[in-house]
């Protein structure tokens, strides 16, 4: 086992759901100080697989390590508690609960001893306030239900708790779908802070322009395989677009839609 | 003008919450953050049948001892709807809480009368032997996951059948099983769970003429009963529970989307279990009141009262798919069940038309409640 | 006017307005009302809810009236409020249920018939007609007046007395009755505890199981279609505890108290009373008309 | 080997229904097919649980006479169940069916025995009474936005009190109406409303000594009670509606997702409205065919119905939460809760226990649904 | 009253809700055979403008023309009617119902008479399947439930659903932010097509490049308010970029991860 290990390594993953093959047999490692993009098409299984190593699945079979031990997450509390902080593209989050109690939602501070124990909101508010700040978001009250948000903002909730609570590795499922110019701008300098910090992030997209803007190494899904993995030295943007949508057809629509896909 | 740009996703059926961003807002922003509560709304229910009853009623209905009567039977049915109301925030039902308080309230005449133990022994064992059986229940439902609906109303049937096998087998045949009070002692414990409470206040206030007195000089009311206090508590406990703590957190998540609350780590079963154990040990604090005060249990306590503590929660805001409600508000929703079934006994309605009232009642406090709450937040 | 009589009189049962037995007591306490000149309400739990009754009484005595009257189906339970309501000078009347501890209340008097005695009554009179198994349909299992009903029935018969439980439904309960003839042949009484409920759905289930005469059917109270039962020779009697005189005589007993201060010397039993073949024809209209 | 890609939502805690890509998996993905259908699980529940009466009951329980008798009451539950399914497939609920039978009850008495209508006119006019009740209640479930579960309540407390008061006004005093069998006339309206049918055939069978026959000969069942008759009919037609018509597509919408439905052009008001008409239609059906079968009604017909109708269609399948059931499932699902409630009577239980063995036998048939549902379909 | 009257047209449309002003005062017009590109950042109104125009919601004020005659819809029943197509961004489907019965939601084909109307699903599954295949999924079973759809594939579902009965203009609220690179292209493709058949079409992105590979016109809103609308030829990619955002501080993100948003 070598001093640097991995933060993330898995070997051979496979996941199955009933008679369902998502995942058959993938290898990635993350390590410090990295951003590992994930890409792929349409169900190539990755939200599968960043749900088996956030603790939400439980894998098949294949090997899990975190810095070089292997583990065996039960619930993504496991994870969350091993320091891998998750966006899911589903963004898991309540409607109808406020911003901050979605933001502190499973790991909320508490003060006073036990049968006393307060959450402290006031705190917490500041906190949540703050950090969406960040992120270029102005939330005016803290109270107001994560349903009354517009669909980036929401993203930028899950997005700020993530990094806030992202001790060693972020996961981002498709972090930037839904969200304006600007706020994309601020989610990919987010990412490229977070990177700088020390942290290994796992970036999941479909647009091969934010994967090229701040990924370090990129990793093709396909059907559920690992179709490789290449350094950003390693790979030109186009050939990279034409790994992600499986290449021909796409040219010609490219083309003649003025190559602007 | 308002200036609002602050986006806002489409929540058109659920209570939608506006966010106001002009500074220049911020007194009614202020109001309305007080009136979107939803206990706001029970609470204007509330008044609107008090209107009612003060213009209908016999006046006596507003006594000291009249409200007492009201506030008697609201804080049985309270304790049982705040439970209620937590759970239906956690997104589960409970349907076996009266069927509960039925067979609590034999096992614990069971551990007066035939094991004799003393008060303070039984009343500790009776919220095991209910923790135990919530515990069951959350966990067929977390196992299986069947819908708690389902579950708990075959709890319903079995508590109640057990209650009627165990009335018998205890009595020897009778239903109704007497003398628990007379066999449970008067020391303090019993104190804490019947009777009333504060009596050297109201003697005072009675020997000073400042509350009403029967002909034989006792006051009309000799102290707050026992169970208004403990529903207040609970009330207040469960108001805390809800808005302050890290568990409060979890069973809104939990009740407003089990999955999302998973995968940000919160513990959805285990809040969800302990919110069933929460509910029985209620139902068996209701017993336990009841069978003190009565001295006795029969095979029909409680029955449909699941039904009314679910209405009552429901008066009181609380969503029936989970996630959203308030304990305040189950806690006013009972107030206002207990006062329509009480307050037409002090008008002067034919008795014939009781249930009529009563639906009509119903409905008017909740239609009112809801005409409020859309004028304040604005929501069409 | 009826003010100046001396206020109102409130009678507090555990029985429901919509039971057809307590109809028929509402009834008697509202001819009362109307006879004696004063304002009568009638007030019962949703179901049979001892502590809730014990809080209707308490809303009674607040109200200050000129008389109470109650039934005891729990002396436990109702002991305090009775007790209370005595203490504010009260003139209180029980009914129905609680003969045996009315006296020791403070109430003045009781009038009514002990279900266990009438239970017993019947169970005594199936007997000597020659029954040697016999059902008890219940309708409500738990209802303690109910499952006293039963209890006294069967210690009446003698033989073997099994409780059916069954639902408010008709169609229920017929079925149930069939299913409870076919699965035990030797079953020859059955004994209904409400005549309209429970009494009607089982003569029916007793005609379709093709057993009319060979399987006894009674039940308690009455209603007309089990009295032409009872006439047509389908059913052989209606247990009659007469509760239209448990609602008007504490009634007119309290009213004529209030006015001058009279009370009759001693309890008044107002059952049982079975009505057979040979009477019932008399009462079917009394009963279609919510007296009997 | 299974070779599939194809995208999946996460959707654990709804049932899941997979997909199978490779042709070779064509027989088991038939076999699922059918076996994922809702109402499946509930045949399975009651497969199990006539087994089990099979193996305890006394033999009478499955002869022709005792399956006629099990029938009798699941036919008229059925009916309720099968209507408050579609509701709840629609979104909604209806706590009024059981009220809503005492009160046309009531209704058709009158039209009967005060107006002295005739039978179809008496019968028309009831369907009409009810769908103006359902469409009441439905307008102001849309209306006002509030949860049909508070509305409906209202009316459960409305109807049944109604119901008293009219019963007590018609008959001067008295809690029943008789005679209105008696005054209906015996043409062929009554013939499709009560008693038996198919007399000619088992008639024959009884002389061919098919079936068994009472000692004076005549069968001991003489015929197919119509209300068994109604209950086929409406479950093949609500599933015809459900599965094979636009109002079908629309009511699986409405109640998966009102505003998306909405979205899409469905008009889910008027969906609403038609589907809580439809089930007070079918609460009038059952009050026409219990008075005409009893001949009289009376202030309790119908109590708890609401209550067992929605047991009935959970047994079957549909989900609380709307969008999701059977009608097929309903109908099973009246048939299991009917043959636990009578079936007991054939067994050598002590009556006593009849309720615990209600929920345990409930409690038994849903989870060997689930469980037989979930093995099939691959689900966790 | 011109005879090429604009398919749709709204002038000075305010939109309240409550408190809050969504729009206050967007004017707009789609043209036969146009792709009109709604931009602006998130929560600029949007979502609320084309919800207006498909019926959702009632405008506050202002006029609103269909082919120059005023129009009140009441219901999203009425758009439809009109011919006003809309793919929401929440999509409008039913998790637990099948493609096919998604697919023909509120709009299902019957066929007998009046009593015994059915509808015809095994035409509907044809037709679902076909209509999938054009857009490039293969449906291998129309009765699976669209709650199992990936997030791309049920974007794909509502799409071909909008464009099979779209009979006008066709209205999409970021339909390519879920979706894979092939599947973007057959989308951006699709309108292609879609407006050489001359129907209309408002395109709603967040994505400048998509934006410009199939629009004629970018009408940029604003916190409630048109901030202006440009012809293609009137405006470069980069300006309508720096409209989208708002300007300055996007420039610096952007180059420092090197331009690559
Ligand atoms: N149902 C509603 N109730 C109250 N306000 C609403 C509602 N719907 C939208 N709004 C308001 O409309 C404004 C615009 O929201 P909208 O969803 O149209 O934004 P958008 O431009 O579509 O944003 P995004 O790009 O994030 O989808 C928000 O400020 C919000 O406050
Ligand atoms: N809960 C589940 N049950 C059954 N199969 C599932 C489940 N979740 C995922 N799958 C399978 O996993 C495969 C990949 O799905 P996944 O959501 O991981 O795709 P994705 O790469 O994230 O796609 P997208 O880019 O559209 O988000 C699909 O083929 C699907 O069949
Ligand atoms: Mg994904
Ligand atoms: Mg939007």
């Amino acid at each position: 086992m070598e001093t640097q290990a991995p933060l993330i390594e898995i070997r051979n993953l496979v996941k199955h759901f009933g008679s369902v093959i998502a995942l058959s047999g993938v290898s990635l490692s993350v390590h410090r100080g990295e951003v590992m993009c994930l890409l792929g098409d349409n169900g190539a299984g990755k939200s599968t697989l960043i749900k088996t190593l956030a603790g939400v699945h439980r894998p098949t079979s294949g090997d899990f390590l975190v810095e070089g031990k292997p583990v065996t997450f039960t619930s993504p509390r496991d994870a969350l508690d091993a320091g891998i902080a998750t966006v899911y593209q589903d963004l898991a989050m309540i409607p109808l609960m406020s911003v901050t109690r979605n933001f502190f939602m499973g790991r909320e501070p508490v003060k006073g001893f036990w049968p006393f124990r307060n959450v402290d909101f006031d705190h917490c508010d500041a906190v949540t306030r703050e950090e969406m700040q960040k992120i270029g978001i102005d939330v005016r009250d803290p109270h107001q239900a994560v349903g009354t948000l517009s669909g980036g903002e929401r993203q930028c909730v899950a997005i700020a708790r993530a990094v806030y609570f992202g001790a060693k590795v972020l996961i981002l499922d498709e972090p930037t779908s839904a969200l304006g110019v600007a706020q994309t701008s601020m989610v990919l300098k987010y990412i490229h802070q977070v990177r700088q910090k020390g942290l290994g992030v796992i970036f999941i997209t479909h647009n091969v322009r934010h994967a090229y803007a701040v990924g370090d190494r990129f990793t093709v899904l396909n059907r559920g395989k690992t179709l490789g993995t290449y350094a950003k030295d390693e790979i030109q943007i186009e050939e990279l677009q034409n790994l992600m949508a499986g290449g021909k057809e796409l040219q010609a629509v490219s083309e003649e839609l003025g190559g602007m896909v | 003008m308002v200036n609002t740009t602050q986006p806002t996703a489409d929540l058109s059926s659920a209570p939608v919450i506006e966010k106001i961003q002009d500074e220049r807002l911020k007194e009614v922003s202020l109001l309305t953050k007080i009136m979107r509560r939803p206990e706001l709304g029970a609470l204007a229910g509330l008044a609107l049948v008090t209107i009612f009853f003060l213009s209908t009623a016999d006046s006596s209905m507003f006594s000291l001892a009249g409200v007492m009567n009201i506030l008697s039977p609201a804080a049985q049915l309270g304790i049982l709807a705040i439970a209620a109301a937590l759970l239906m925030i956690g997104g589960e039902f409970d349907l076996s809480i009266g069927s509960m308080v039925a067979f609590t309230g034999l096992v614990f005449g069971c551990f007066i009368t035939l094991t004799g133990w003393p008060l303070l022994l039984a009343i500790a064992a009776t919220f095991v032997v209910a923790a135990i059986l919530g515990g069951v229940n959350g966990q067929i439902v977390i196992r299986t996951r069947l819908p708690s609906f389902i579950v708990t109303l075959a709890f319903l049937f079995i508590l109640r059948g057990l209650s009627l096998v165990g009335l018998k087998w205890a009595t020897g045949g009778s239903t109704q099983m007497r003398g628990i009070g007379a066999q449970s002692g008067e020391d303090w414990v019993r104190e804490i769970f019947s009777g009333t409470a504060l009596e050297g206040l109201f003697g005072w206030l009675a020997a000073h003429d400042l509350i009403a007195k029967f002909p034989n000089g006792t006051p009309t009311v000799t102290g707050v009963p026992v169970s208004i206090l403990w529903f207040i508590g609970f009330a207040l406990v469960a108001t805390w529970l809800l808005l302050r703590t890290r568990a409060g957190n979890w069973i809104f998540a939990a009740g407003g989307d089990a999955n999302a609350a998973r995968n940000s780590g919160v513990p959805v079963d285990r809040v969800k279990t302990g919110l069933f154990m929460l509910t029985a040990c209620a139902a068996a604090l209701v017993a336990i009141l009841t069978v003190l005060d009565a001295g006795s249990t029969d095979a029909r306590r409680g029955f449909q009262k699941e039904f009314e503590a679910i209405i009552a929660a429901v008066i009181g805001g609380c969503l029936l798919t989970g996630g959203y409600g308030s304990a305040i508000g189950a806690f006013f929703g009972a107030i206002i069940f207990g006062m329509v079934s009480i307050g037409l006994t002090y008008t002067r309605f034919d008795s014939d038309w009781f249930q009529v009232f009563l639906g009509a009642m119903l409905l008017l406090a909740v239609l009112f409640n809801n005409f409020i709450r859309r004028k304040v937040t604005g929501e069409r | 006017a009826a003010q100046q009589q001396g206020g109102r009189i409130i009678v507090v049962t555990h029985g429901q307005a919509n039971d057809p037995f307590w109809s028929v007591v509402k009834n008697g306490v509202a001819e009362a009302g109307k006879d004696m000149n004063v304002q009568v309400d009638y007030r019962a739990p949703e179901t049979f809810d001892m502590v809730a009754m014990s809080q209707l009484i308490d809303a009674a005595v607040n109200q200050k009236p000129a008389g109470l009257v109650v039934s005891i189906p729990d002396a436990s339970a109702l002991t305090a409020s009775i007790q209370k309501a005595v203490a504010a000078g009260i003139p209180v009347i029980s009914m129905n249920s609680g003969s045996d501890v009315s006296k020791k209340l403070g109430a003045m008097l009781h009038v009514g018939q002990d279900e266990v005695e009438a239970g017993r009554i019947a169970g005594a009179k199936l007997k000597e007609m020659g029954g040697k198994t016999g059902i008890c349909v219940n309708q409500e299992v738990g209802n303690v007046s109910l499952d006293l009903r039963c209890k006294g029935f069967s210690e009446g018969f003698g033989g073997k007395v099994t409780v059916l439980p069954v639902s408010n439904d008709p169609t229920d309960i017929r079925a149930k009755v069939k299913a409870a003839l076919a699965a035990d042949g030797s079953i020859d009484t059955i004994l209904a505890l409400g005549a309209g409920t429970a009494g009607e759905p089982s003569v029916a289930a007793v005609k379709d199981a093709g057993k009319t005469g060979n399987v006894r059917v009674a039940t308690f109270d009455m209603s007309a279609g089990f009295l032409k039962s009872v006439a047509d020779g389908e059913a052989v009697f209606a247990i009659d505890q007469q509760q239209y005189l448990q609602g008007y005589l504490p009634v007119a007993f309290l009213a004529l108290n209030a006015k001058y201060g009279l009370m009759p010397g001693g309890n008044v039993p107002s059952g049982p009373n079975l009505i057979t073949k040979e009477k019932a024809g008399q009462v079917i209209e009394l009963s279609a008309k919510g007296i009997r």
